[in-house]
């Protein structure tokens, strides 16, 4: 197996994919030729050409009403929207078009596509270059969303929301887009979409979280057992729909929840898992799920270390979760 | 073919926008229209059929008297639908309708001057185009009551109906969204190398859309074989034409994206054939995108819900009522003897019987099933829609709202 | 005092501001000369001029855009997005530049102004004209989110709203545009932001609710009552930022709480009550709290009674609550 | 004014995207040019100054020497803050730069053609503009650390500052969002029925943005009072100009809107400055906007974190370069010897003595307050904002991350 980074994997994924299957196509601004701002999809264009990774115009709508379009006639379109931030101007085709195509069509139509799109902060990208939007996304019926934190998930999971007969929201956890490096296999496999995966088995204390704070997680784990604290460290993966037997049955063990996310706290998504545990694990619950999260607040440029749910703040949640009864 | 020009060029056109340069009052055959600029130097309007049914042999589509017979019923099946759809609405048997009145020979000439194969991307008001297609009046009917028999299970109000078996799309209510996905479509089509073209149906209101930019921009960049079909009808609700845009013409908005734009009178069949056509065979040349004008009115209110007389004068529909489509076309046929007073009465009568026969079957269909509100969300239903569905089932039924 | 319907409290306050401040403009497709497509603005552009009611092209993204600008020049535009469920080509300049615009030019800017927009289902309009989308506003730090049931309140809250120096999203429910009727001051009067009302006390489940299923819970809550179960109503009428006092302590109090939305469930505004509650008042809860709301699919037309969280629905959420232990 | 053509019109505009009509070449001064069709026979690039620093007396904008000598002292001071930031930016000292090398001229002259009263509305290359307006060196300087002084308050990245007192707007990222915002502002004002314009910048990517498809729409419908200044500069990241969109010039775009659109020598301080004051005059006469599209060129990469080697040629630059807007100014003050090397050498010592000042006051200068990061997200800190302010205060400290 071959060590790659996350762009390298996901690079590695669409190669693999787009040799096997000529309907998949990308597109998307500055992918073609440049490789993409990230270059994630480096490379591509030379090999597959530019009429299956295309550069656009600058027009986020066009691109998603495009790749609908595309979709449509049986191509599987894979439109990169630069940063998850500038995805507002194809939101439209998002809640109207795309995730309810099937429905509203009465299943005679369906739109299967992997929307691609850098998210999250840590890299002084100020409040246009950091946003971590998954709440605009799980809300819509009709979407999957997706978050590797690992080369290999990132890979595997690419590979499965590219055979997804339903539309997928891929977010790449940019700030780890070269630090979340690992062994990645050659060729296809898959990650299933919906299975989240428990990365640090404990009894205390259960921590929820996806993408970059996956990391952030890992070192107050290692801290908090410093301190006699064992937290169970579970990687979403597929923030929706999310895997509820395998979060369930952590937080009926171990009573304590710690959601970490970037997004800011308000009907960010830990405001929807703690209600589902609640909703289903309310017996077992031994205090108050706690929320580490960025602020209700415009993500900042300077200070955007503190803003973020790092390390630092999810290590005093966790022992104090575990303390209270 | 003379009068169809895909091209722009004039030295005459003026600036616009200029205080000096006020709205000219339109004119067609001497009747003056308050809403739409009727002509400009440089985007004529196409026109083939006279009011009287004299056809300009330069723009002779060529039809066979059967087709103009055929199409001839076409339009006045959709306009005898819409009449009693409107009192099928009023009557509340049905919720809503949003009808085609007066713009029924710029639907079906257009549907009919594409291929078979050639997908159609409606926007609301072209029923018209998914009978000729061939989509059956009982499944039309079965979506304007949403029963369980409705192409779209009664999930969408009513002609929101779709038919991809006739590649016919799927309709939404958003202004503009349809534009950009019939530019991927095609698009799609150009990069796996079929010859099929996407024909976009939408109204002047559109123009003003997100969608409609980024479609002709996209489609002219990538020379995508779309054929932009903009019903200018006069309207959009109670905004005329002339403050949605402060351009002469819809179609030289074409010109922005690099892309020829043409008028037609879309109270003209032949015409529309013949630019329709034309714009097709660019489009398989490679040539790429055209935009089509179509000049037509509005002759009903926007929808059933809506009421024109609070913003416009009655008066102003009787020119167009003279320019009416359907006696146009009606007048050419007579001319050469293929129609008779007593014929039209009977395949109304035919169509009137038909109709009520499908709202008799669509009626007394029951609705959807239950169950089927929570099919179609994802291929197969996730965990929590398994769950929601046993909740609604286990809980109490709804009492009726309506 | 006069009776006036929701529709005619509107209006009126409408006309209240744009007499007093001519500072205040309209805008918005067909709100001129029709008076909206649901007669909200009925009369204002003969009374006050086409300059200051205007009728615009098409444009969403236009008109909150141009909004911003006017705002910036120091006007107090109140912009109409004709439904909600058509709000989303103007979403980018929401997230990206109202919600911000103080923030991120330091305080030097502001862009206060009401977006008006009806909202909500039990209308026969299908999935375009029907959603309630709170979530994508209430998840954007910087605006303010207001949904009122009654006319007296939509009045006062419309009042307040465009005094406040805060972009404030005005959701109308239009379901009970013309059925809520009442009493309606004449001339000036607020109804603060912020501040939620208890509309029926009881000690034994707090109901929260706002908008066209206030009333639907109001006849749960009595037929509740016939079997001996006493539901304390709050109305938020803010949504955000909620009146977190009132509700907190009406849980503390009962113990038990049914949030109703009509929004569908996943990471509706009830996953945000339900986590502020069980953060703030986890050792009062007896029983899980519940959601009744809109199913996660998109809204259906002939099916939509059964889709709504009405009474018959609400109901047995309470009953059960209540018994739960 | 010989040249300057607001009005469009001509009839051999030949159909656009034809496959027997390929983009021609651009010429200018005989150098070929890629990306950008440099002549239209309907949109002429008016050009005042050559490259010998020769004015064209009919286009003449009428400015003293003092004001030649001032603008050209601005020009230095823009490309020299340029040059010296990508250098800060290299050097790890500050986390970003956006540049304007090669396009300096085009955003002189504008800013310098309206009125102090007028409202600029910024994309984000355009630091010439607020300096000339009389944003401090040291409060840019501020911003492009992000410190306590910054007039954003160290929430945005460098280069998005704002200047309110000085009529300057404030600057985001998303591309195109200023556009409705510049429209609204100047519609305010009409409506309040003030004199004032507005000069909103955007680049040729950002044509193909919804924002320029409305913005352009409502001000030609309203006759706003905005002037559309797109900074061609061939690029949009890694997308050339050819590829944006079809249209062989932008400026042609406005036609779309009934707007008048004209090209401007983008390199040329004196042509923008006539332009632009022409469409200035035009606003304040009530007709309304105008779309000015300013041909220049990107000589730098997109931003520091770009590499235009990735895709383009090094030898695309060599034409522009001959082009050089400050090369152009200074020839013609030579010409007049109001120009010695000596002189400039002086300037630009003094220049980057200010810099390092300005920078070291800057770097010296603490990071915001904690407690700033709750502010101004509501006008008073509502009951949640103020729960995690005091969440944050009495939670530990972040390690520094960069
Ligand atoms: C994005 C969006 N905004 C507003 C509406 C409400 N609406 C429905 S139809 C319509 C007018 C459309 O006019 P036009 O495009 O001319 O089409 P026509 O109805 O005349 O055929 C409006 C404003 C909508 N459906 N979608
Ligand atoms: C809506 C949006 N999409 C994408 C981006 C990423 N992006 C930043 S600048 C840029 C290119 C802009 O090109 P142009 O408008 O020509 O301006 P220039 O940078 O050349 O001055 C892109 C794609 C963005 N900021 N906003
Ligand atoms: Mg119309
Ligand atoms: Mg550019």
């Amino acid at each position: 197996m071959a060590q790659m980074n996350m762009v390298q994997a996901i690079n590695d994924a669409l190669r693999v994919a787009m040799k096997r299957d000529r309907r998949v196509v990308l597109l998307g601004e500055d992918v073609g030729k440049v490789g993409g701002v990230f270059r994630v999809t480096a490379g591509l264009a030379d090999e597959f050409g530019c009429e299956r990774v295309i550069d656009t115009p600058l027009t986020e709508n066009g691109i998603v009403g495009a790749a609908i379009g595309m979709a449509l006639y049986g191509l599987v379109p894979v439109p990169e929207i630069q940063f998850a931030d500038f995805f507002w101007p194809a939101y439209e085709q998002v809640v109207n078009e795309l995730s309810k195509y099937r429905y509203r069509s009465g299943g005679e139509y369906t739109a299967g596509m992997v929307i691609r799109t850098p998210v999250g902060g840590g890299i002084r990208g100020g409040h246009y270059h950091s946003q971590h939007p998954e709440t605009q996304f799980v809300c819509l019926p009709g979407l999957k969303v997706v978050c590797p934190a690992s080369a290999y998930d990132a890979k595997g999971l690419l590979l499965s929301a590219l055979e997804d007969p339903d539309p997928v929201i891929f977010f790449e956890p940019k700030r780890i887009y070269r630090a979340a490096r690992g062994e990645v296999p050659e060729g296809d496999y898959k990650v299933p979409i919906g299975s989240a995966q428990v990365i640090r088995p404990g009894r205390d204390v259960t921590i929820l979280v996806y993408g970059a704070m996956v990391y952030e997680a890992l070192d107050a784990a290692a801290k908090a057992h410093r301190q006699g604290v064992e937290c169970e460290i579970i990687d979403l993966r597929t923030i929706w729909p999310v895997d509820i037997e395998t979060i369930t049955e952590s937080v009926k063990k171990t009573g304590r929840v710690v959601v970490v996310h970037e997004a800011p706290r308000t009907l960010g998504f830990g405001a929807e898992l703690i209600t589902l545990l609640t909703e289903r694990a309310f017996y077992y619950l031994q205090a108050p799920p706690v929320r580490v999260t960025g602020f209700d607040t415009p993500f900042p440029y300077t200070l955007e270390a503190e803003y973020m749910p790092l390390s630092h703040r999810i290590l005093p949640a966790v022992l104090d979760v575990a303390k209270a009864s | 073919m003379k009068g169809v020009r895909l091209v722009s060029g004039s030295p005459t056109y003026p600036a616009a926008g200029r205080e000096s340069d006020p709205q000219r009052p339109g004119q067609l055959d001497g009747a003056t229209m308050r809403h739409i600029s009727m002509d400009d130097d440089e985007y004529p309007i196409v026109r083939a059929l006279s009011s009287e049914g004299e056809l300009d042999p330069s723009l002779d589509p060529g039809l066979s008297l059967e087709e103009v017979v055929h199409l001839y019923r076409h339009l006045v099946l959709t306009r005898t639908l819409d009449q009693r759809l409107v009192l099928l609405q009023r009557q509340g048997r049905i919720g809503f309708h949003v009808g085609s009145l007066g713009e029924e020979a710029a639907i079906i000439g257009s549907t009919y001057a594409v291929r078979e194969t050639d997908w159609i991307f409606p926007c609301y008001r072209e029923f018209g185009s998914a009978l000729l297609r061939g989509l059956s009046l009982q499944k039309f009917m079965d979506n304007m009551f949403g029963n369980a028999n409705d192409t779209v299970k009664g999930r969408q109000m009513p002609d929101h109906y779709t038919c991809r078996e006739k590649c016919w799309g799927s309709i939404s209510s958003p202004v503009g969204t349809q534009i950009t996905q019939a530019v991927g479509f095609a698009w799609g089509a150009k990069i796996d190398g079929a010859d099929t073209a996407t024909l976009v149906y939408f109204g002047d209101g559109a123009t003003s859309t997100p969608d409609f930019h980024s479609g002709m921009n996209l489609a002219a960049v990538f020379k995508v074989p779309t054929l932009f079909f903009c019903r200018n009808n006069g309207w959009a609700i109670s905004v005329p034409a002339e403050k949605q845009t402060a351009s002469r013409t819809f179609a030289e908005k074409a010109r922005a994206y690099g892309m020829p734009g043409v008028r037609v009178d879309g109270n003209d069949l032949f015409a529309v054939i013949a630019v329709t056509r034309r714009a097709r065979e660019r489009a398989a040349r490679g040539e790429g995108p055209t935009l089509i004008e179509a000049l037509t009115y509005r002759m009903g209110g926007h929808s059933t819900s809506d009421d024109p007389d609070r913003y416009r004068e009655h008066a102003e529909l009787t020119p167009w009522a003279q320019q009416d489509p359907l006696q146009r076309v009606r007048n050419y046929l007579e001319k050469r003897g293929a129609w008779r007073a007593s014929d039209e009465a009977a395949w109304v009568a035919e169509i009137e019987a038909q109709f009520k026969r499908a709202v008799a079957t669509s009626e007394s269909t029951p609705p959807p099933d239950l169950g089927s509100m929570f099919d179609d969300v994802y291929a197969t239903l996730p965990w929590h829609l398994l769950e929601q569905r046993v909740q609604l089932f286990e809980g109490p039924r709804a009492p009726k709202l309506h």
